[in-house]
C-alpha cells in the first residue's frame, strides 16, 4: 500500500469553455477500493475519460504504476491503456448485443489481443473452465448462448462486470455498477467488489448512498466537486463535512436515489 | 528604295500584306468604292473577295455603309443585261403584285435603266441572289467599323481604332492623329495611343519602332503581344539589339500586366467557382448536416429546380407540351407569349417556383420514404439512391432524354471589364445570390421561431418530442427547407451548365465533399469549405493548366485534410452520425 | 449420372428458347438495333433507335429485303460498355442477327468490335469517330477525320484565320482529331506559337499531341475560356472543339458571357448536330460552325421528301418510348438511315443475308442518294460523301455555306501530313 | 431454460448456410461447364454466369465491410477495378503482334494499340514488368492491396467511420477514375483495355478454342467464389470474426477491452481488397474490357445494393444479390428498356424500407408471419 499504482497530478480538462476537471489531484493505491462521490457534473466520468484514455488533459500528469515500470498515460491511447491493466465498466451497459454472452466473455478474457493471434488462436480448455466460472460467478450460466442484447438491464450489468473480471486487469474502473439492479443484486455486487479489492486496485463511481456505505465501510472516500476534489476520507468524515453537505444539500437533495 | 521602305509591311501578316498589294492596285488606277464593291461582289474567289473589300479599309464613303448593309440582308442580286453584263443591283421597296421591285445599280446608285432609259423592276427569285457567309460579313463589318471612327456611340469608335491598329497601316495615321484630337473618351484614347504605336512598329525606322515599343509597354495591353513578339523576332535574326531589347521590354511588362490580370480573375472566378459549390451544397448541409440524412437524391432535387426554370421560361414563351409517364396525363401548359422585357423576367419568377417545387418534392420524399430512416443514416443512403434512380429516369420520360436549353436573360448574360479582368454577370450574381441565401438561411435558423424548433429537434429528437415539440411536422419543413435551397441552386445553374435528366450527379460528390470537409452540422463551415474549395480549385487549374489534375489534387488534398481534421473544419457534435 | 441430369436440364433450356424463339418465321430477317436507351448516352442515341425503327417501316410497307420483312431486335447496354459486348454476343449467338446498327462512342463500339470479328458479325457504325481502325465487320457509315475536321481548317484559314485553339473532352475521338490537326496545320505552316490549348510531350520531350482536354461531364470552363479570350486578344483567331455533348453548354454559356462572340472568335464544333443544338442558347451562338456530312437545311428532294415522311411516321407510330415533339435530324440520323439501306442494296445485290457476300458486295462499291447526297462505299469500309460546312441560325438550324463533294473516307491520317519547312 | 427460437441456431444456422453455399458452387462449378460442353448450354450463357460470378465476389468484398464490421465502404469498386486493370495489362500485352496496328506493320514493338494511337513508340517503363502472367497476377493483390492498406491506415488511424467513412471512400474512388479517365495517364483513357486475344497461350477469341478457354474461367471464378466463401466461413468461426462483429456493433467497448480497432479494420479493409480484386481480375477477360466508367462511384453504390437486396452479413446474401440484380438487369434492360431504371430504384427503395435483412431474411420472416398468425408482428428494425 505505500505505493500510488495510478498518479493523477494537477490535471485540468476544459470542454468548450467549461471545465470539466480542474487541477484534480488523485492518488490510489495497490489494493485499494476507492469509491468516488459527487453531484451531477462533478466531472466523475470525465475523470475516467481522462485515465482510460478517451479524453487528453490539457495539463497534468496521469501515471500507472511505479518506478520502474511507469507509464505515462496521457501518451497512450485506449487499447494500450487497457492492455496496461486498466479496465473499464461503464455508466450504461456496454456489452455486445449482438454476441452470445459466452462470446463477449471469449472477447474480454485475458490474453494477446493482436489480429493474427485472434485470426490463429485457439481456445484452450482453461479458457473455457475460466469462462464458466465467471458465468456462475454472475449468474449467468443458464443464458450463455443467449444474445446479450436481450438481457435484462441488470443482466447486462453483471455480463459487463463479468468481463471487466475476464480482464483480469490490475486497476478496475467501476461506473455505477448498482443502477438497475435490485436490493439483493446490489449487495451482492457490493460484497464482490469488496471480495476483489487487495488482488485489484478499484475506483468506484456511484450515486447510491446505501452502496456507498456498503462498499466504503473500511475504505477511503473521495467527494469530487467542479473538477476538483472536495474532500478525501472515511465515508462517516466525509458524510459530516459542512463542505459536502452544502454541495449535496444547496442542491436540495442528498445522495439517496 | 521603295520595295526596301516596304518591306517590313510585307513581312508582317497576311492579310495587312495582301491589303497593301490591294492599296498598290488602288493607288494605280483610281477607283470609287462604289466601283470596288462591284468588283468585289463579281469575284468569285473568297479570298480575292475579301482582299478587295479590304482595300475599302479607311475610306470615308458613307455609300460602304449602305451597300454592305443591302448586302448582310439579303438585298443584293446579280441581274445579268441582254448584252451578258453583269450588274449588280439592290432591290428595295415593297413588292408589287408580280413580286417586281425596284432595281438600283451598285456602281452607280442610280435606278437600273432598260435600254429604252425606262427604270426596270424585277423579281428577286429569277435573279442570282450575291451571297454572303460570316467570313465575309466580318471583313464588310471591319471596314464599316472604320467609317465609325466618327460614331457617336464609344464602343463603335474603340472597336474601329483597334481594327486600324492591328492593320498596321502607315496611310491610316493622318486619321487617327486627328481622331486624338478631338477624342474625349479616355478609353479610347488609350487605345488610339495603341493603334498608333501599332503602326509605327511596322516603320521602317528602328527609332520610330523603339519609340512605339517604349507606348505599347507603357500600355502593357495583351492584344500587341503578337505583333511585338513578331517583331522582336525579326529584329533578333536582323541582329538588332536596340529593337530586340525594348521589345522584349515590352513585352515583360505585357507579361506582368498578364499575371495580375489572371492573379485577380483566378480570385474572382474562385469566388465564384466557390460560390456556385456553396449553393449547391447549402440544400446538402441542412438535410445531410443538421438531420443526418444521407441523401443520394440531392442532385435530382437540384434538377427539379432545373426544369422548374425550364418550364417557367416556356409558359413565358410560347407553352409547352408533356406527358406525366406511367399514369399517361398530358398537361398542357399555354404561353404567355411575352417579349422583351417581360420575358425576360422569367428568370426571377423562376426563383420562388424553383424552391417551392424542390421543397414540395423534398416533403413528399421525407413522408413517403426518409421518416422512416432517421435511425438508420447508412440506409437511407441506399433508399435515397434508389429515389435518385427512379427520378432521373422520371425526368426522361417526362422531358425526353435530351439536355435543353435555358435561355441567359439579358441582365445575366454580358460582363463588366475592369482593367483587364472580366466580371461575366452570371457569376457575379451567383456570388450575389450564394450571400443572400446564405444570410437568408442563417436568419431562418436563428431568428425564427421554425429555426429554434429546427435547432432544438436536430440535437436531440427524443427529448424534442417530449417537450411537445411536433418533432414530426418540424423533420417535414427542415428536409423541405433543405431541398428547396437544392432547387435554388437548380435554378442558377440553368445559367452556367447542362440542363437534362442526369444533371444533378454531376453536383453530388462535391456537394457532399464540402459539406464533409466544413464539418457536418456547421453551416459556417460549410461556407468556408465551399470558398476554400473553389478557390483552391482555380488555382490549381491555374498553375497546372490542367483542369483534371487540379480536381483529383483537391480531391486528395481533401483526403489528407479529414486525417487531420476527422470531423471537418468546424464540427459540431451529431449523434445520429457517430 | 450427371451428363444425364446435366442433358435433361439442357433440354429444359432449349425448350425455354425455342418458346421464346417461336415467332421466328420464314418471311422475316432479324436485325439488331444496338443503342443506348439509358444512362449517359441515352440522350444522342435515342434519336438513332428512333430513326432506324422509322427506317424498318419504310422498308418493309415497301415489301421488305429480299422479299423479306424487317424485325428489330432492340438492346439497351445502358451506357455499360461492358454490356455492348454481352449484347452483342446475345445477338450474334442467340438471336442470329443478320446485321446489326449501333454504337455511339468509341468505347462501346471497341467494347462491340471483338466480339463481331469472333461471331463474323456486320455492325454498322453511324457516328463521326476517330479513324485508326478498319475492321472487316464493321460498315463505317460515320465521318472520318478527314470527311469533317480537315474541311473546316481549310474553311478557318481561307477566312484568313492564323491562330488556332484546340479543345476537346479527354477520350479518343477529340485526342486522335486533334492529333491530326495539329500535323495538320504544322503543313501548312501554322507556327506551334499559333496553336493554342497546350502540348503534350512524351519523356523525351517530343511533342506528341495538342490541345485542351476536358473530363467528361466537365462543368466549371472559367479558366479555359479567360485563356481563350487573352489567346484571341490579337484578333483572327478562331476554336477548334471537339467537346462532347453535356460539356457544351457548360462551355457556350461561359464563351457568351465573357463576351466572345463568332465575329471576334468563332468555334467549330465537331460534336454539336442540330440534335445537340436544342440545348444551347442558340441566340448567342449565332454565326458558329458545323462540319458534318449532312444538314437538314440541305436544299434536295431527297431531303425533303426523307424529312416529311420522318414527321409523318413520328405522327402514327406506337413504338415505345418514342418522343414525338420538337423533333429534329441530324447527321448520325441520316447515317443510320443511310446504312439501313446500302445493307438493303448489297443484300439484293448479293441476293443473300451472309455477311461475307454482303461484305463483298460493300467493297465492290454501291452507291445510294440518300438525304445528304450521293454516298458511295468503299473497300475500306468506309463511304465516300459529301461534306456541308455550316453556321448555326438562331433557329438552331445550320445555313450552308460551303459543300464539298465526294469526299473519299479514309481512316488512317495520322503521320499523313508532314511539317512544312 | 428455453430459449428463444431465434436465437438457438447461432452457429447451427451459419454451418448450414455455409453447406449451402458450398454444395450450390460446387455443382455450378461442375454442371455448367459441363452442359456447356455438351452443346446443352450456349457459350454466352456461361460468360454471363461467369461474370456473374465475378459481381459476387465484388459483392463479398462489400458485405465483408460492411455487413460484418460495420464499414460502409462506396470504393470497392475501385478495388475491383484496379484489379481488373493490373491483369488487363498482361492480356494488352498479350496481343502483342496480333493487333491491328501490328497487322499493318505500324507497330514493331507490339505496343498495345491504343498507344501507338496516342503517338507512343516504346512501352513506358512500368507495363514491361506485366508480360509475366505471374508478375501480372501478383500486382492484381499488391497494387490494390498497397492502396487498401495505405487509405485505410491514414483513414483508420485518425478514426474515420460511418459516413465519413463512405464519402472519402467515394472521393477517393471518384479520384481514381478520374485519373484513369485522362489519355495522359497511358491505361488507356476512356477506352480502357479491350480486344483481348490470349491467356497463357489460350485464345479468347478463337471459334474452336475460344469456348474451352471461356469455360476454364467460368470454372476459374466459381473456384475462387468458392474459395472466399470457404475463407469467409473459416473467419466467421474465429476469434477475429467475434472481435470483427463486435467492433460493427460497438467499437468503443472493443476499444476498451484492449484490442486495437484500427488494425482489424486495416485487414479487413485489404482482404477486401484482394476480394475484390480477384474479381476483378476474373472479369475482364470475361467482359472482354475494362474501362473507368467501371470505378465510379455508381458502381460502387450498386454493389452495395446488390448486398442490401440478398442480405448483409450473411455469406449467401451478397452471392444471391449480385446474381438475382444482374440477371434482372439482363433481361429488364430488353425487356423494359424505358422502365427498368424505376424497378431497380424501387427494388432499392422497398428492400431497405421493408426487408432490411435482404432476400435471405424472406424465408424467416414468412415463417414467423405464420406462427404469429394473427398477432401483431415486430416492425423490422435492422441493426444500425
Amino acid at each position: 500500500m505505500s505505493h500510488p499504482i495510478l498518479t493523477v497530478e494537477d490535471v485540468s480538462k476544459t470542454y468548450d469553455g467549461f471545465k470539466a476537471i480542474s487541477d484534480l489531484n488523485f492518488y490510489l493505491f495497490e489494493g485499494e477500493l476507492r469509491t468516488v462521490i459527487g453531484p451531477n457534473g462533478a466531472g466523475k466520468s470525465t475523470f475516467f475519460d481522462l485515465i482510460t484514455g478517451r479524453a487528453k488533459p490539457d495539463k497534468g500528469k496521469i501515471e500507472f504504476g511505479f518506478e520502474p515500470d511507469s507509464h505515462d498515460l496521457t501518451d497512450l491511447n485506449e487499447y494500450e491503456i487497457n492492455r496496461l491493466g486498466i479496465g473499464r465498466k461503464f455508466q450504461t451497459p456496454s456489452v455486445y448485443v449482438e454476441h452470445t454472452v459466452w462470446d463477449n466473455l471469449v472477447l474480454s478474457l485475458k490474453g494477446p489481443r493482436g489480429v493474427f493471434a485472434s485470426l490463429f488462436k485457439r481456445q484452450s480448455s482453461t479458457d473455457r473452465d475460466r469462462i464458466a466460472d465467471l458465468l456462475k460467478l454472475i449468474r449467468l450460466d443458464g443464458k450463455r448462448d443467449w444474445k446479450a442484447g436481450l438481457l435484462a438491464h441488470g443482466e447486462k450489468q453483471w455480463l459487463e462486470i463479468g468481463m471487466l473480471l475476464a480482464q483480469d486487469s490490475k486497476v478496475l474502473l467501476v461506473d455505477e455498477p448498482a443502477a438497475g439492479m435490485s436490493d439483493e443484486e446490489t449487495h451482492r455486487t457490493g460484497d464482490l467488489l469488496i471480495s476483489l479489492a487487495g488482488k485489484h486496485s478499484i475506483i468506484v463511481i456511484e450515486h447510491d448512498m446505501t452502496f456507498v456505505k456498503q462498499i466504503a465501510r473500511d475504505n477511503p472516500v473521495t467527494v469530487l466537486h467542479q473538477g476538483h476534489v472536495l474532500c478525501e476520507g472515511k465515508f462517516e468524515e466525509v458524510q459530516s463535512d459542512p463542505k459536502v453537505r452544502e454541495v449535496y444539500l444547496g442542491r436540495g437533495k442528498h445522495g439517496t436515489r | 528604295m521603295v520595295w526596301k521602305s516596304f518591306r517590313p509591311l510585307l513581312l508582317c501578316t497576311l492579310v495587312v500584306g495582301v491589303g497593301l498589294l490591294a492599296d498598290v492596285r488602288a493607288m494605280a488606277a483610281p477607283e470609287t468604292a462604289r466601283a470596288t464593291i462591284v468588283r468585289a461582289i463579281l469575284t468569285s474567289d473568297d479570298a480575292q473577295k475579301h482582299t478587295i473589300i479590304n482595300s475599302l479599309i479607311g475610306q470615308g464613303d458613307e455609300a460602304i455603309r449602305e451597300i454592305f448593309t443591302a448586302w448582310r440582308q439579303d438585298n443584293l442580286y446579280i441581274y445579268t443585261a441582254p448584252n451578258g453584263a453583269k450588274i449588280p443591283v439592290e432591290l428595295t421597296g415593297d413588292k408589287d403584285a408580280d413580286g417586281t421591285q425596284a432595281a438600283v445599280r451598285v456602281d452607280s446608285g442610280e435606278p437600273l435603266k432598260d435600254a429604252s432609259g425606262q427604270p426596270l423592276r424585277l423579281v428577286a427569285k429569277q435573279l442570282t441572289a450575291v451571297e454572303h457567309d460570316a467570313s465575309l460579313r466580318r471583313v464588310m463589318k471591319n471596314v464599316v467599323d472604320l467609317l465609325d471612327l466618327g460614331s457617336p456611340l464609344p464602343a463603335k469608335r474603340l472597336r474601329a481604332v483597334q481594327t486600324i491598329g492591328f492593320a498596321q497601316k502607315a496611310d491610316k495615321l493622318p486619321v487617327l492623329e486627328a481622331r486624338t484630337g478631338i477624342e474625349t473618351d479616355t478609353e479610347i484614347k488609350k487605345e488610339l495611343r495603341e493603334a498608333i504605336a501599332l503602326i509605327h512598329l511596322a516603320d521602317p525606322d528602328d527609332g520610330v519602332k523603339i519609340k512605339a515599343l517604349v507606348v505599347l509597354q507603357e500600355l502593357h495591353n495583351s492584344s500587341s503581344y503578337d505583333l511585338i513578339n513578331a517583331l522582336r523576332a525579326k529584329a533578333e535574326k536582323d541582329n538588332k539589339p536596340a529593337v530586340t531589347a525594348a521589345a522584349h521590354s515590352a513585352l515583360l511588362a505585357i507579361d506582368h500586366h498578364r499575371s495580375v490580370v489572371k492573379f485577380f480573375g483566378t480570385l474572382f472566378r474562385g469566388l465564384s467557382a466557390g460560390s456556385v459549390l456553396l449553393v449547391v451544397a447549402l440544400g446538402l448541409a441542412i438535410t445531410f448536416g443538421l438531420m443526418g440524412v444521407i441523401n443520394m437524391a440531392h442532385g435530382e432535387m437540384i434538377t427539379v429546380g432545373a426544369y422548374a426554370t425550364y418550364i417557367t421560361q416556356n409558359v413565358f414563351g410560347a407553352g409547352m407540351n408533356f406527358t406525366l409517364p406511367f399514369i399517361k396525363i398530358a398537361i398542357h401548359l399555354p404561353g404567355l407569349h411575352l417579349t422583351g422585357w417581360a420575358y425576360q423576367l422569367y428568370f426571377l419568377v423562376a426563383i420562388p417556383i424553383g424552391f417551392l417545387s424542390a421543397a414540395l418534392v423534398g416533403i413528399a420524399l421525407e413522408r413517403s420514404v426518409i421518416r422512416f430512416l432517421y435511425r438508420r443514416p447508412l440506409e437511407s443512403l441506399l433508399a435515397t439512391f434508389g429515389v435518385s434512380l427512379i427520378l432521373q429516369q422520371m425526368f426522361k420520360l417526362t422531358f425526353g432524354s435530351n439536355n435543353v436549353n435555358v435561355d441567359s436573360p439579358v441582365y445575366l448574360s454580358s460582363n463588366w471589364t475592369v482593367f483587364d479582368v472580366t466580371f461575366d454577370w452570371n457569376r457575379v450574381f451567383v456570388i450575389g445570390f450564394a450571400v443572400v441565401i446564405v444570410f437568408g438561411v442563417w436568419l431562418a435558423l436563428t431568428k425564427t421561431p421554425l429555426g429554434l424548433l429546427i435547432r432544438c429537434v436536430m440535437q436531440n429528437r427524443m427529448m424534442a418530442s417530449c417537450m411537445g415539440v411536433r418533432t414530426e411536422r418540424v423533420n417535414m419543413l427542415t428536409f423541405g427547407l433543405g431541398s428547396g435551397l437544392a432547387g435554388l441552386a437548380g435554378v442558377f445553374v440553368t445559367q452556367l451548365g447542362t440542363v437534362g435528366p442526369s444533371m444533378g450527379q454531376e453536383y453530388i460528390v462535391d456537394s457532399f465533399m464540402t459539406v464533409v470537409v466544413g464539418g457536418v452540422g456547421s453551416i459556417f463551415g460549410t461556407v468556408v469549405s465551399a470558398l476554400g474549395i473553389g478557390l483552391t480549385d482555380q488555382s490549381l487549374q491555374q498553375i497546372l493548366l490542367n483542369p483534371v489534375l487540379g480536381k483529383i489534387l483537391v480531391l486528395l488534398a481533401i483526403i489528407l485534410f479529414l486525417q487531420w481534421r476527422p470531423t471537418g473544419l468546424f464540427s459540431a457534435r451529431s449523434r445520429s452520425l457517430d | 449420372m450427371i451428363t444425364k441430369f446435366s442433358k435433361l436440364l439442357g433440354a429444359g433450356v432449349i425448350a425455354l428458347s425455342a418458346l421464346v424463339g417461336s415467332a421466328r418465321a420464314a418471311d422475316t430477317v432479324k436485325v439488331g438495333v444496338l443503342h443506348d436507351l439509358s444512362g449517359t448516352m441515352a440522350i444522342s442515341e435515342t434519336s438513332l433507335r428512333d430513326v432506324l425503327l422509322f427506317t424498318f417501316d419504310e422498308i418493309n410497307a415497301k415489301g421488305g429485303v429480299l422479299g423479306k420483312k424487317i424485325v428489330p431486335v432492340i438492346v439497351d447496354p445502358g451506357s455499360v460498355w461492358p454490356a455492348f459486348a454481352e449484347k452483342s454476343k446475345q445477338l450474334l449467338e442467340v438471336d442470329k442477327v443478320a446485321v446489326t446498327f449501333g454504337c455511339w462512342t468509341s468505347v462501346s463500339r471497341k467494347s462491340a468490335l471483338p466480339v463481331f470479328e469472333k461471331d463474323n458479325g456486320l455492325l454498322f457504325y453511324p457516328v463521326q469517330y476517330e479513324g485508326e481502325e478498319e475492321s472487316q465487320n464493321v460498315c463505317y457509315t460515320a465521318e472520318a477525320v478527314n470527311q469533317q475536321a480537315i474541311p473546316a481548317v481549310d474553311f478557318f484559314i481561307a477566312q484568313g484565320k492564323k491562330k488556332f485553339y484546340l479543345i476537346g473532352t479527354d477520350y479518343v475521338y477529340p485526342q486522335t482529331t486533334n492529333l491530326v490537326l495539329l500535323e495538320y496545320l504544322l503543313s501548312k505552316g501554322v507556327p506551334l506559337a499559333n496553336i493554342g490549348g497546350g502540348f503534350v510531350k512524351d519523356s523525351s520531350g517530343k511533342i506528341t499531341n495538342a490541345g485542351k482536354y476536358t473530363p467528361f461531364g466537365h462543368k466549371d470552363y472559367q479558366q479555359i475560356i479567360a485563356e481563350i479570350k487573352d489567346f484571341a486578344a490579337s484578333g483572327d483567331a478562331c476554336v477548334i472543339s471537339t467537346l462532347n455533348g453535356d460539356t457544351n453548354p457548360p462551355f457556350f454559356k461561359e464563351y457568351a458571357a465573357a463576351g466572345l462572340t463568332a465575329d471576334t472568335c468563332p468555334v467549330v464544333s465537331y460534336s454539336i448536330a442540330e440534335d445537340e443544338f436544342r440545348s444551347l442558347p442558340a441566340k448567342d451562338l449565332v454565326g458558329q460552325i458545323g462540319c458534318w456530312t449532312y444538314f437538314q437545311s440541305i436544299d434536295s428532294p431527297e431531303n425533303a421528301k426523307f424529312l416529311a415522311a420522318f414527321q409523318a411516321w413520328l405522327k402514327t407510330t406506337k413504338a415505345d418510348g418514342v418522343v414525338k415533339e420538337g423533333r429534329v435530324v441530324d447527321s448520325p440520323m441520316v447515317l443510320s438511315y443511310d446504312g439501313v439501306y446500302l445493307w438493303k442494296a448489297c443484300v439484293e445485290k448479293a441476293g443473300s443475308f451472309d455477311v461475307d457476300k454482303v461484305r463483298a458486295v460493300w467493297k465492290s462499291g454501291i452507291s445510294f442518294v440518300g438525304p445528304g447526297g450521293k454516298v458511295t462505299t468503299q473497300p475500306n469500309m468506309h463511304l465516300t460523301k459529301t461534306v456541308y460546312i455550316g453556321e448555326s441560325k438562331a433557329d438552331g438550324q445550320f445555313k450552308i455555306l460551303k459543300t464539298f463533294p465526294d469526299v473519299y473516307g479514309e481512316p488512317h491520317l495520322k503521320g499523313t501530313f508532314k511539317p512544312k519547312e | 431454460m428455453s430459449l428463444p427460437a431465434t436465437d438457438r441456431p447461432y452457429f447451427r444456422s451459419r454451418h448450414l448456410e455455409f453447406i449451402v453455399v458450398g454444395v450450390l458452387l460446387l455443382l455450378l462449378t461442375v454442371i455448367f461447364p459441363l452442359l456447356n460442353a455438351h452443346g446443352l448450354l450456349s457459350d454466352f450463357t456461361i460468360t454471363l454466369w461467369g461474370k456473374y460470378l465475378c459481381y459476387a465476389l465484388l459483392a463479398i468484398s462489400v458485405d465483408l465491410l460492411w455487413g460484418y464490421t460495420g464499414l460502409l465502404s462506396l470504393g470497392q469498386a475501385l478495388f475491383f477495378s484496379l484489379g481488373g486493370y493490373m491483369f488487363g495489362m498482361y492480356l494488352m500485352l498479350q496481343i502483342g503482334m496480333l493487333g491491328s496496328y501490328a497487322k499493318s506493320g505500324q507497330n514493331p514493338n507490339g505496343l498495345p494499340d491504343f498507344m501507338v494511337f496516342l503517338g507512343h513508340t516504346f512501352l513506358p517503363p512500368f507495363w514491361r514488368p506485366f508480360q509475366s502472367f505471374g508478375f501480372s497476377v501478383l500486382m492484381v493483390f499488391v497494387i490494390p492491396g498497397l492502396l487498401a492498406l495505405a487509405f485505410g491506415f491514414l483513414a483508420f488511424r485518425s478514426r474515420i467511420k460511418g459516413v465519413y467513412f463512405s464519402i472519402l471512400t467515394q472521393a477517393l474512388t471518384y479520384g481514381a477514375a478520374l485519373m484513369f479517365f485522362r489519355n495522359d495517364f497511358t491505361m488507356g483513357g476512356n477506352n480502357g483495355f479491350t480486344d483481348f486475344k490470349l491467356i497463357l497461350g489460350h485464345s479468347l477469341v478463337d471459334n474452336d478454342t475460344g469456348p474451352a478457354t471461356m469455360r476454364g474461367l467460368f470454372i476459374a471464378s466459381a473456384l475462387v467464389l468458392l474459395t472466399v466463401c470457404l475463407f469467409c466461413h473459416w473467419l466467421n468461426g474465429t476469434k477475429f470474426g467475434l472481435v470483427r462483429q463486435a467492433i460493427r456493433d460497438g467499437e468503443n467497448r472493443v476499444l476498451f477491452s484492449g484490442y486495437a480497432t484500427a488494425n482489424f479494420k486495416l485487414f479487413v479493409f485489404v482482404v477486401a481488397a484482394f476480394i475484390a480484386a480477384v474479381g476483378g481480375a476474373l472479369f475482364v477477360p470475361q467482359a472482354g474490357i475494362i474501362n473507368p466508367d467501371q470505378m465510379t462511384p455508381d458502381k460502387s453504390i450498386e454493389a452495395v445494393v446488390w448486398v442490401a437486396v440478398g442480405g448483409r452479413g450473411t455469406l449467401i446474401g451478397p452471392i444471391i444479390g449480385a446474381i438475382s440484380i444482374n440477371a434482372l438487369r439482363s433481361w429488364a434492360t430488353q425487356a423494359y428498356p424505358d422502365s427498368w431504371l424505376i424497378i431497380l430504384g424501387l427494388i432499392f427503395l422497398l428492400v431497405v424500407l421493408f426487408l432490411p435483412g435482404g432476400m435471405v431474411s424472406l424465408p424467416g420472416k414468412i415463417k414467423a408471419l405464420r406462427k404469429s398468425q394473427g398477432k401483431p408482428v415486430e416492425p423490422a428494425v435492422a441493426r444500425a
